[in-house]
């Protein structure tokens, strides 16, 4: 078997990169680039029941080695989803995430019943911590029983595994998680963004139209990996990790913290490669680390009071 | 077809107050179709920027595999792009997005082009193209003072030139629509790229008439996957449906998207 | 007057630079380096009842454009701190303010009464926010009811106006401002480190001792200017800011998010002579922007909304 | 006086596997004490990577302004370092902390000079000052095997050079202390910089000697001022007190603070 193959939950991965939520669309503008089916899974961007503009422009700021954005999940809505961008991509031999956004529980719902009967829905993403719309999204991921009571009437409904993916702007993460799990969900994916802002000294405003925006890139990924190595320790449900991954070394510090899978995001705008060129330096990095299979990384870091990991294959 | 390559450096030199003509070098330049089209640059493999920074294609020579783009150095990413000496490379992500359709005017025809501060570059390989095709080129170029001027020999040689400052240090004092009913210049088609209140003043100028213009916005992927550059389209302005500057534009018809 | 001089509540900055707490230790070793009274004010190292060694090293470990540190609050303690840091630094005209720690409550209102007595001391700084420390620190700064209840009693005993340094690892920044502003504080500085980690792939483990460890520098810029934003809006004291300030233009980005005036820390890590610097070229930065007086600056992003702000001379 | 320049590259060259020789000028030389001090470098004006790096002084020529370090390309400070070309600049913070003393060995003497791997460097400039003094020099120097070994010969015209591999794929097979012992060398005092377990052999085996030992430690300010390299002295190995290798040292007597 593959020496980079995951088995998560309801994801037969052939290798754990996956693009990150919003930051790879639907798929097609970097199917130009690659044959998608190179990748372990694709993160489509966030649907919601109804279409949606999003923010006024700007949207996007750039910070020191990150980038702010406030698309404010923009998506043609659930209906053009299934009918335009699902049968779309299930001409590659790729399990979908769908990752599924709201502002009241209805929605997510309702969304997640309808996507999670695609056939390549394989595993549905709960946005429960976008920062950029103004009701619900970031309620969701603050409060633990609010985030636990949408876990659970999401399960009822999903056909599919599903995983939350968590905000990193919480006091503790670990209570977060916790109650997530208990509320029985298949996974975890984190981090979202933090929440930052640029300003423009010329103009003297913010420079997005929305003001505040995520914080994403190489700047939060010591964030992201301290969140990771605390709740991977904390739950037994597997964790999908992102936040500023650009490399192969960076894919192994997330397992090393706790990740069995990585989803890369921002990285996909500096570079269109970065997935496959990943993907392609994996094998030669477990080499010089004396590495067979990528799953043994998974928690490496946790020492004396490491847990076995048992969900990857 | 879209490409990723290291391009060399052929040359790279100071053509006005903080405007810079770079000449790249590589296959990429044979994907490119239309004068209007940008490409997105990574100056630095360091993370900081971290993003790329679209600029327009100004020059085509496909025989010697190279382009030439004009610029301004403004922020951190420019300034590093203007530090960069012939023998080094630049990450160049394009051709990228749509330009301006040269089937929208007719040999002998009139064409006018009317461009903005770095809104110039890409009208000076769409002033060629037309030239070579048998138009009639006139063109109204608008920057802020003398020291900003440029290529201004380069265009008259190619049809009648105009140039307005706003402070009226040189040319014209004032803006190009001034420019443009001063003389009363009248044309078949006009191809537009500048600053957006030059671009809404054209639009409300001459909303009645054959007219292209090119848009600028802050651009996350510069391909179309992460919805940053959006705009309303002009049938449905508070609606769902969008255009994306990076990927169906940057040129729009006027009156196809809300300025 | 000064284009650049500040009023504060206790403290009359020359120029709104100052090196923040924990970056400077107690000034002599950058006393080496430039005459120390060209700051506006000096942050000095956190200061505790009782001597403290600190954490095992390695304490520090680079991230990209940032850095983590786990020092531990390592200090010779209140009493040679009296003795010796606080009179070598009154040979020079810049009021000190003094960073005050401790695991409880007791500790921090011993330091602060003590400590706000020496002449050079101008005003605390209550650090309830301080990522490395097992016991307290944190704690204090998580909850809004334990740092009103905190900030009460060391006020009760301080000599000087009490600024409340806030921790960034916070669900919701503004309520824990507003409940320390109630509780009487004079001022606030924010922002103390976001908890990173990082993982070394040689050895497999975390590459501090203490694991996790605060994150600063140039990363956390627009995490600090967007709480800032909120902050400013939302309370009527004054607000130091800090976190990856490297030049007058980060200065003046943190004014237009509202504050009153900027800390330097991580920078003078990579530049000893970043304080006087930015002090030098902040003159010109304001002419090219035609602005007179620098505290006009304060909260110009704010647009609207934007309440007077009265506490700048 | 510590000094911050922006000093010159003279030359950069590869002498072993990922070991550079670089030589920087700058006024900065003329501050320069004592062998073992050390030099704390930003290799880029960008922020990535952000922190400054220590490399001890290996070299020095105060009649050219001049002084080489010699540095293993390990992450991406040193990298970025590697890629320095003659003419660029990098900008040094130094001369920083405390050097071997001297003093400590008298002319007629026998000093042994005992380095691991990228501690072995400053040794090279305390072993010309040594010999310059009249004092007999044994130099003893491990690396990992054969294609990291470098400056055999610079050092063998000093005096009487051991090497040892840890793979014995070149000299000795083992480590340093094996070697000492193997050919009974004895001497008046010993001065030494490597990796911390060596350093800890040597403190157990001539503890009662006079030995000196350079330590390394994760470095934020360079200076003394951010408490990150502090370690503990052997008189209170589990109190308060403490020295900072940074600024106290980086040298040390043996027996003073805990490995
Ligand atoms: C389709 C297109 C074509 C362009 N063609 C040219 C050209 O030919 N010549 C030229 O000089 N400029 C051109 N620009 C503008 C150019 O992209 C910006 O001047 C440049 O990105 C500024 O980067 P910086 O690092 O100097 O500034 P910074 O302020 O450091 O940039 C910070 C961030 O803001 C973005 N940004 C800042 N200003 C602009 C802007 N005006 N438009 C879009 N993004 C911006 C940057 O891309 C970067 O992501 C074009 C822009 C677009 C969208
Ligand atoms: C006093 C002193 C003198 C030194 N002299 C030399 C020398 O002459 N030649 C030489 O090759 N090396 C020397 N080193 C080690 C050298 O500092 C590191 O190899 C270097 O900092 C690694 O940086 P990097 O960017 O290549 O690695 P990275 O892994 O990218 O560095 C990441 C961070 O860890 C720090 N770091 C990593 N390894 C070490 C280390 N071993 N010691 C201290 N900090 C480290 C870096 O400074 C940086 O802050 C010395 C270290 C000290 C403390
Ligand atoms: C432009 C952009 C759009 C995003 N849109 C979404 C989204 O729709 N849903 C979501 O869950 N996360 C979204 N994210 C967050 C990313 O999925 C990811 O969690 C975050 O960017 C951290 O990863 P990175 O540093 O690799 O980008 C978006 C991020 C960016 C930069
Ligand atoms: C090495 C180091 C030590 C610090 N020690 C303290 C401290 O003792 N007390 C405190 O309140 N903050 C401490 N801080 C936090 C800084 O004062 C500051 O809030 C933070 O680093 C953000 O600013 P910067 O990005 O400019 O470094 C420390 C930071 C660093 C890097
Ligand atoms: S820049 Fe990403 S869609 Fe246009
Ligand atoms: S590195 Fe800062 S005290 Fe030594």
């Amino acid at each position: 078997m593959s020496r980079l193959e995951i088995q998560l939950p309801g994801l037969h991965l052939k290798n754990p990169i996956m693009p990150a939520s919003g930051c790879f669309g639907f798929g097609k503008e970097y199917a130009q680039f690659y044959d998608l089916s190179l990748l372990g899974a694709i993160m489509i961007k966030a649907t919601t029941a109804e279409p949606r503009f999003g923010n006024p422009t700007p949207r996007v700021a750039e910070t020191t080695s990150g980038m702010l954005n406030a698309i404010g999940l923009q998506n043609p809505g659930l209906e053009k989803v299934l009918e335009n961008e699902l049968p779309w991509l299930s001409q590659y031999d790729v399990p979908i995430i769908a990752n599924v956004a709201g502002s009241q529980v209805e929605d997510y719902v309702h969304v997640a019943r309808e996507i999670s009967k695609a056939p390549n829905v394989h595993a549905l993403e709960l946005n429960i911590s976008c920062p950029n719309v103004k009701t619900g999204g970031i309620a969701f991921g603050t409060i633990p029983e609010v985030a636990a009571e949408l876990t659970k009437k999401v399960k009822d409904v999903s056909e599919v595994p599903v995983y939350v993916k968590l905000s990193p702007n919480v006091a503790n993460i670990v209570d977060m998680a916790k109650a997530i799990e208990q509320a029985g969900a298949d996974g975890l994916t984190m981090i979202n963004t933090l929440i930052g802002m640029r300003i423009d000294l010329k103009t003297g405003r913010p420079v997005l139209a929305n003001r505040t925006g995520g914080l994403s890139g190489p700047a939060i990924k010591p964030v992201a990996i301290r969140m990771i190595y605390e709740v991977s320790q904390a739950v037994s449900i597997p964790i999908i990790g992102m936040g500023g991954v650009q490399s192969a070394e960076d894919v192994l510090e997330y397992f090393f913290a706790g990740a069995s899978a990585v989803a890369v995001g921002t990285a996909n705008f500096v570079d269109p490669f970065v997935c496959p060129t990943i993907i392609d330096e994996l094998p030669q990095l477990l080499d010089e680390l004396g590495i067979d299979h990528i799953s043994e990384c998974i928690g490496r870091s946790w020492g004396k009071n490491a847990k076995t990991v048992n969900y990857s294959s | 077809m879209i490409k990723k390559e290291l391009m060399r450096v052929i040359s790279q030199q100071s053509i006005a107050e903080n405007i810079f003509e770079l000449t790249l070098q590589g296959d990429l330049v044979q994907e490119i179709k239309e004068p209007g089209q940008f490409v997105h640059l990574k100056v630095t493999s360091s993370t900081d920027p971290l993003l790329r920074r679209p600029i327009s294609i100004a020059n085509i020579d496909k025989r010697e595999n190279q382009f030439t783009m004009i610029y301004r150095s403004e922020g951190l990413g420019t300034r590093v792009l203007s530090e960069k000496r012939p023998g080094e490379t630049v990450d160049v992500l394009g051709p990228l997005g749509n330009g301006f359709p040269l089937d929208a005017v007719s040999e002998g025809q009139t064409a006018l082009l009317v461009g903005g501060g770095i809104g110039v570059p890409p009208l000076y390989e769409l002033s060629q193209q037309l030239v070579d095709k048998g138009v009639k080129v006139i063109h109204v170029l608008g920057f802020q003072s003398l020291s900003a001027v440029f290529y201004q020999e380069k265009f008259s040689l190619l049809g009648d030139t105009y140039i307005a400052t706003v402070d009226g240090s040189y040319g014209e004092k004032g803006f190009v629509t001034d420019v443009i009913k001063k003389y009363g210049l009248s044309f078949d088609t006009l191809y537009s790229c500048g600053p957006t209140p030059m671009l809404r003043a054209i639009e409300s100028e001459y909303a009645d008439k054959n007219v292209y213009i090119s848009l600028e916005e802050r651009m996350g992927c510069g391909v179309g996957a992460c919805f940053a550059c959006v705009c309303h389209t002009a049938a449905d302005p508070t609606g769902f449906s969008y255009k994306k500057v990076c990927s169906d534009g940057p040129v729009f018809k006027v009156g196809e998207v809300v300025l």
